[in-house]
């Protein structure tokens, strides 16, 4: 399936992309999705780390390692946010 | 309910004006109005990047949640977001209410809620460069005791 | 800090501005403004007596308590007295600190001070004629509440 | 001893004034002089009743009926306080 995903503030600096289309084999959840971009090594091994502390959004709700995707899914990775 | 993201700034007094709109049921309207700071000097330039889409979806549904927990006339939530300068204002909450007891309580858990479920990054520059600002374990904390029975 | 009784209206951008005062250490300006209810329209006129010289004194002491407690940075009180219309704006409390619990909390302590221990009266002209308004005890366990551990 | 009343808002209009000097035997407390009020008769027994609400301040300063009483004192007699 194809997915969408989008990086805010320290990791769209950090993996140096903002938005970029994805494909996974379905069926799929977040946790297969953060498998599939740590796979990539380097930075997106790094960031994406089991301990690091962000959060994931599926189209533009609050998620978890458990949420299913679908196709044409936006998935959002950015860190705990700091507005107010 | 009024619920902006913009890069301008706003005016208090039109946005105040605009709530209670001669509403004489109104008596009372607590505000929160957050400015940039910047401790010792050291901040030039706080920059707020946001979720375009889901910032708008999730202010709504925190004013919708305030609004179910407390009689709230009306409900304002203005975020700026962009390079603004110390001293600036990044964000104003302002909720009209018959008594202050819930325009005190909404305006808070508005503020607590958008402090930690809002998709909003805030990125300072300093004269060490720029850095990502932390979030603070005390707002998370903030929001929690709103569970409390 | 400002404290001020007085007939003529205020003006809440200049009032938050100069409370502000381009202090980099302020983070956040937590703001009460009360204004006349008439529900049902009720209300034709509200009028508001004080004691002069006690008034000014009580807030002061209110707002020195609020100081001891919380980290404020700056305050302002305006109340308004004469005859005031219905929306009419009658208090402000505007409170200035780095960070909003502070800001919250210090102006919803004066709030409940200043509604049931500073020297002010009000008296409502309705169709029915003038009226002294009652003592809420609602106001009163709203300020008991701070004395709470 | 000679003493400044003030009463306000309902208290002021009942009463039908707003400020008086009243002169008091010393020693005396607020319970002396709301006694010597009460002899007063009328609207002044009525409104000063023990079991009516109203408070006191004396020189400005909340004060209750064991508060004591000196030479010039401004004494204020008002109701429950409703402004904000």
């Amino acid at each position: 399936m194809n997915l969408q995903l989008l990086f805010f503030a320290r990791l769209r600096e950090t993996l140096g992309v903002s938005r970029t289309s994805f494909t996974l084999n379905a069926p799929a959840t977040v946790a297969d999705l953060l498998g599939a971009l740590r796979d990539r090594g380097g930075v997106w091994a790094t960031e994406l780390a089991a301990g690091r502390n962000f959060r994931i959004a599926v189209n533009q709700e609050m998620a978890d390692l458990n949420t299913p995707l679908s196709e044409g899914d936006e998935v959002a990775l950015f860190p705990p946010v700091t507005g107010g | 309910m009024k619920i902006t993201v913009q890069t301008e700034v706003f005016d208090l007094n039109a946005e105040v004006t605009a709530l209670h709109r001669n509403n004489p049921s109104v008596g009372a309207i607590a505000t929160f109005l957050g400015t940039v700071r910047s401790e010792s000097g050291q901040v030039s330039e706080m920059a707020l990047e946001h979720y375009p889409g889901m910032t708008e979806k999730s202010l709504a549904a925190i004013v919708q949640e305030a609004q179910s927990r407390w009689a709230v006339l009306d409900a304002t939530v203005i975020h700026r977001i962009g390079p603004l300068a110390p001293c600036e204002p990044i964000v104003l909450v302002a909720i009209a209410s018959a008594h202050r007891g819930e325009a005190f309580a909404a305006c808070e858990f508005i503020m607590d809620f958008l402090k930690t479920r809002a998709p909003f990054w805030k990125k300072e520059t300093t004269t060490a460069g720029g850095q990502w600002v932390d979030a603070r374990t005390s707002d998370e904390s903030a929001a929690q005791r709103w569970n409390k029975p």
